[in-house]
């Protein structure tokens, strides 16, 4: 065990964060933007920043050189990570894209795939939404029931996706359908490319209970989709995906964000007067903050941890399929005692006036819970925990 | 030795469920919530007409004279029903103050017009800093020829927007009893209102300046420190009340999706953990509504306990109304999480509930000093 | 709603209070007696106890006069009940056969039955115990193997119990055998009464945690059990025992145990030094203090809400399905609590010189999670209350 | 960076997990715990020919040099096995004492002898009021021409019954840090032991009284309140360890029985209440492993961070012990509440780590004063 850096990742991280301090753009866009709902021109704004990210050379460090990557180890890619959580360098907009879809197809896809879209994520040129969820498939996701039946060159689909993050402004969908209804759950699934432009599809907005609009309804009707857009063969589209799902757990897992969560609750709670005392030193919330740090410090090291078997080329083991439960569980908790450190401030929406710390942690507090559900609620994490990494018996 | 409700108030609450459900359902809920003012003149009309706003006003002032269980009876199906408006306020808060402490003239003025539905009363007590106590208030009432004179800011009162009067806490002196209540009307010349906005949406709060307001001697109310204590018993009580109903609902719209919402070919009410889910919240919430049941009654039968047994109602029905909704949002799943569903109104209003008329630990800590520890 | 009790009511209280004052032995037995590991001469002393309140006729006292109760009000039962746990009067040796097999009896025996069981169950001069639970039928008690052939005017009985209280002391047991194998698993089963000095039943002990004994395996080898002591009819055990088991669901529940529970966890609260004041001073402490009160306080209003019920003639509702998950969680939370107020003082057993509380806490904490487990774990009671009480979908 | 073992402690682990296996099943703790002593000679001399005991001992006196994280994964196997014996507080706990306090004479004479695992040491802190900071010793230390004079009894001292020596925690002064440790000889003049009976089988506690027992000066370890409170680290540090590795088993334990026991036709693993008990305890267990490695490396290499880091791995570590020895029992039924099953030991030994060398909260409100909140 070492945890210092090498002189070469210090000089890399110092070279990080200069950059970031010039180019970070100071007007608008920053750091834990939850708000989904982005208007045109922050849109666009954003675009631009994710392409400097790119010509600096600071995206997909993990990804080979040939498809715009950097081929540097995981250290560095942590380490810009971090450095973007810290400084508050804005969201990048096609993150979906760079842990998802890219990951899957550097694995999966052929090479024509490779050349045609990987450029273009990193460039955000083509931004990506996921299509998997659907109305009757929720957390028995193989059950979905998206139709694509094969005409000629073509995949014709039909059916409908829920909870589509950024389908309102995504360019290209990866998806799952159902190709060969005739087979068991898992085995007629197939995972197509499915351009966001064309005919017959219909983007609806769903309102999260925070009032913004995040996720959305997608309907298929008749789409037709080329063969070419086939990621892996026919009906092996669940083996695709389970890769696709193994990056989403580890991207919902990034520890620098539940670190500048924690600070800020004890900034708040350094702040806020309670009996003439900051609540810093009321006995009972000292408690509670210090629970919460202990618990932001461990899964620090439990995802160093990873990290280190990913940089030895392990396999991470059983911990890492407790990532998703045990970071989106803090981060809510860490939420919900910025809630009661605040009192009535907790009952003023976002954008009222009086609202403590800027409005952050009312809709931090929601937005929290909606990472608990998303993605298989704490409930689906339980029984993945169980049944994969302690081997358990299903239950189905 | 009778622990249960009377025939009149199992008939009381039926009529609250069955009225609420036609009058006050979640659409409607949903569609007050939009408007600005968050109450509906023609639902207040009504209640008015079953005589909800005067309960527990005495008989003389035009009220039906019943008692704080009564009213936490009622309390707990407008919880259920989520009902916006300024209802448990006024008619729980304001009207037990003017009740217990006002004079024959602000009787005659503002409590009666309470309980004929023709006013509202708002009360204002915390302020910036966010304390109960008497000391940590700023709001002063300074004595003057012609009454007291009251200065200062008050933050978060409810449904201040549409008051007719304000019942306002205010310090009299340097000492931790030195409070005093004043009914203030809404159109007394000093008093400017300046709309909050609210997380919970079935609420409406607002910040209420008092610039040089005269309070004449018959609107302070008798009973000083002990009166505003019983006030706050009052408010801990109501929301008691509102959250029992709040969690009874919460449990109710989670069993019945769980039962309907198939996963893996069953229904998810199958589910061990959808189960254990809503068991932990019925073992939650049912020896919690004995307990606001208890402090509703002992508020008017046991003085000597009733302060306790608020701070204990109120410090565990809150803190299961806010666990029962967290658990029922994620019981939903991701339809829980959409402003589509109406399961947001109820999370949210729990949490308005858990800080207003202080939080648990706040509560707990009463417990303890009240107990003795 | 009224907590007052009616003059007659209080009077009766005090004549209890009274009895007891003056009549609870001096020596050796006591109140929150949770040892099970009784010797001859405890056991006959209890015997006398048991008498001696059935004389005064505080025994029993719902049970109707023909069968040596007093037909009472459950009022008037809950005042002798608190009174009891209140005086720390000896634990009521025959309680399995009062509050369990009594009742069952009176519903579902024939008269026979009742006039040749019923007094001695209150006169100690039988003593019983419970045949239900099987090594390989514990959550699914209708699994159970243990065999009943009906030959000529007799049952032979064949198989296992275990966790079986008492079952070394015990005249009787009461006793669920499978008597039809070929019915579905709730049909084949009936509810017989067993002589326990019977040719052919072995018992051995099962210690506890502990280190006390308190449960036993017992073993029959063809016990021929005759035809009368059959309760209800063939076929419809499982009917009879659940009448049961909705007693012992009651039984646990007691609400004044707690309550003493609490005192004594404040007591020692207040009389334990903790950085130079007593731990009731210390803020974290008192939070933890208050909020077992108030469960403490919401237990006890429930109870009361269901007595209510009970002597309107009410069903219990919804709320009764929890009473033994709340009470046996709850009474262990206040053990864990005292455990966690000791320090190193509660890593000293029952048996040391130095332990506080006269070493009461480390034996009710382990005691306490016994009785979380024992009728049915957290984890059946919340199933009973889910499918039960809330009507969700079975999922066996 | 780099935050794993290294390939030493990866076979170390191994070989470790195999030998206890072997050694130290559970039937033959059970022999060992049966036993007054509560040590196996056997067994103590078999590790003492692994080196054991010299782990974290300097070379020069016998033992490997090796660290504390060294130690840590060392006693994460020793928790495993619920190893009974003096292991932990001598090997881990006084040994660092005495090598980062001592002078040469001690060193020589009961450091080598400690690393042949000839001689073992007990740490005796706590007194009878149970406070670990120096302000709450009797225990005083006296200086007098020939060395020091301690006087006084110490409660709750770990294997005192079997040790060779004593490092014992005395004040030396009025002020919150006159604190020294000095090494007394268990046969030393005016020692006397007396037994007390654990509630954690696997371990034996003492009361140690020192009736004026003299100590030369040689026997008073440099370092003062400082190295107090590094020892209390490292012993914070060690119980931690042996916390993670009992949360490991237990949680094996239930997994291996929910496999097997089959109710309602089906093995009970299979069932959500199950499969959830025994994922929350890998969602505590794993990050709290990562964090008590931390603590560990941070001991020796981080001496800035160390103290905080041991205070956050103990309140955490023993925490998700209990936590999961309790669920794990539940997992169990019935079984799990009898002495014939192995259980019960674990989960008694998780409630000693709890409050040997400060309980959670004491350590929370560490955390919070050392991280300056």
């Amino acid at each position: 065990m070492d945890l210092n850096y090498t002189p070469e990742e210090e000089a890399f991280r110092r070279q990080v964060r200069n950059w970031l301090d010039e180019n970070i753009p100071t007007s608008g866009l920053r750091g834990f933007d939850r708000n989904a709902d982005r208007d045109k021109s922050t849109l666009e704004k954003m675009k631009i920043w994710q392409r400097r990210v790119h010509q600096a050379g600071y995206l997909a460090l993990s990804w080979p050189k040939e498809y715009g990557g950097q081929a540097m180890d995981p250290v560095r890619q942590s380490i810009v990570n971090e450095e973007m959580v810290r400084t508050r360098a804005p969201a990048l907009i096609g993150a979906m894209g760079i842990s998802m879809v890219g990951p899957t197809l550097i694995t999966w896809g052929n090479d024509e795939q490779k050349a045609r879209y990987l450029p273009k994520i990193l460039t955000a040129e083509e931004i990506w939404c996921q299509g998997y969820s659907e109305p009757g498939s929720g957390s028995d996701l193989a059950s979905l029931r998206t139709r694509a039946e094969i005409v000629g060159d073509e995949f014709v689909v039909n059916g409908q996706k829920v909870w589509t993050s950024n389908a309102h402004f995504a360019d290209m969908m990866f998806c799952l359908v159902r190709t060969d209804p005739d087979a068991p759950k898992h085995r007629g699934i197939s995972y197509i490319l499915i351009d966001m432009k064309s005919p017959g599809i219909t983007v609806k907005p769903l309102v999260q209970m925070t009032g913004d609009r995040g996720f959305n309804e997608v309907f298929f009707d008749n789409v037709r989709v080329p063969r070419r857009n086939l990621v892996g063969k026919l009906n092996e589209g669940w083996m695709v995906a389970n890769a696709t799902l193994f990056h989403e757990r580890n991207m919902l897992g990034s520890t620098t964000t539940t670190q500048m969560l924690f600070n800020r609750l004890k900034a708040l709670a350094a702040a806020t007067m309670r009996g003439g005392r900051p609540l810093t030193h009321d006995p009972v919330f000292r408690q509670r903050l210090a629970d919460l740090e202990i618990r932001v410090e461990a899964m620090k090291y439990h995802m160093l941890r990873q990290l280190t078997d990913s940089i030895r080329g392990r396999n991470p083991g059983l911990g890492a399929w407790a990532n998703k439960l045990v970071g989106t569980e803090l981060n809510h908790d860490l939420a919900a005692a910025a809630m009661e450190a605040m009192g009535d401030y907790a009952l003023l929406a976002r954008d009222d006036g009086h609202a403590m710390d800027r409005g952050f942690w009312p809709y931090e507090w929601m937005f929290t819970l909606g990472l608990v559900i998303g993605g298989g609620t704490s409930h689906i994490q339980k029984n993945i925990i169980a049944e994969r990494g302690l081997k358990l018996p299903k239950s189905r | 030795m009778d622990f249960g409700l009377t025939e009149e108030q199992e008939q009381l609450r039926e009529s609250a469920r069955h009225f609420l459900a036609s009058e006050c359902p979640a659409q409607k809920m949903r569609e007050i919530a939009a408007d600005a003012p968050g109450l509906s003149p023609e639902l207040e009309r009504k209640m008015a007409q079953l005589g909800w706003p005067g309960l527990i006003v005495p008989e003389q002032f035009g009220g039906a004279g019943l008692g704080m269980l009564d009213m936490a009876v009622l309390l707990e199906e407008c919880g259920y029903a989520a009902m916006p408006g300024p209802f448990l306020f006024s008619a729980a808060i304001a009207a037990y103050a003017l009740a217990a402490g006002g004079g024959d003239e602000i009787k005659t003025r503002w409590l009666r017009a309470l309980a004929a539905g023709d006013a509202t009363g708002a009360v204002a007590i915390v302020e910036a800093n966010d304390g109960l106590a008497p000391s940590d208030f700023a709001v002063s009432a300074r004595t003057a020829p012609a009454g007291a004179v009251i200065n200062g800011v008050k933050m978060f009162v409810p449904y201040a927007q549409s008051a007719s009067f304000f019942i306002v806490a205010a310090r009299t002196g340097a000492g931790a009893r030195d409070v005093e209540l004043f009914v203030v009307p809404a159109n007394a010349a000093g008093v400017k209102i300046r709309p909050l906005k609210a997380l919970d949406l079935t609420r409406r709060l607002a910040l209420v300046e008092f610039d040089g307001v005269l309070a004449p001697p018959e609107a302070q109310l008798r009973g000083g420190a002990d009166l505003y204590e019983r006030v706050l018993g009052a408010g801990a009580i109501a929301i008691s009340a509102d959250s029992i109903g709040g969690a009874q609902r919460v449990l109710d719209m989670a069993v019945e999706y769980a039962k309907v919402r198939e996963q893996f070919g069953k229904p998810i009410g199958s589910f061990q953990a959808i189960k254990h889910a809503a068991a932990e919240i019925v073992a939650d919430l049912e020896p919690a509504r004995a307990l606001v049941w208890y402090a509703a009654y002992a508020f008017d039968a046991l003085p000597r306990e009733a302060a306790r047994a608020a701070a204990m109602a109120k410090a565990r029905a809150c803190e299961v109304y806010s666990r029962a909704a967290g658990k029922a949002v994620l019981m939903h799943g991701g339809i829980g999480f959409t402003w589509e569903h109406d399961i947001h109104f109820w999370f949210k209003r729990a949490r308005l509930n858990e800080s207003l008329f202080g939080a648990p630990p706040y509560h707990r800590e009463r417990v303890a000093a009240l107990g003795g520890y």
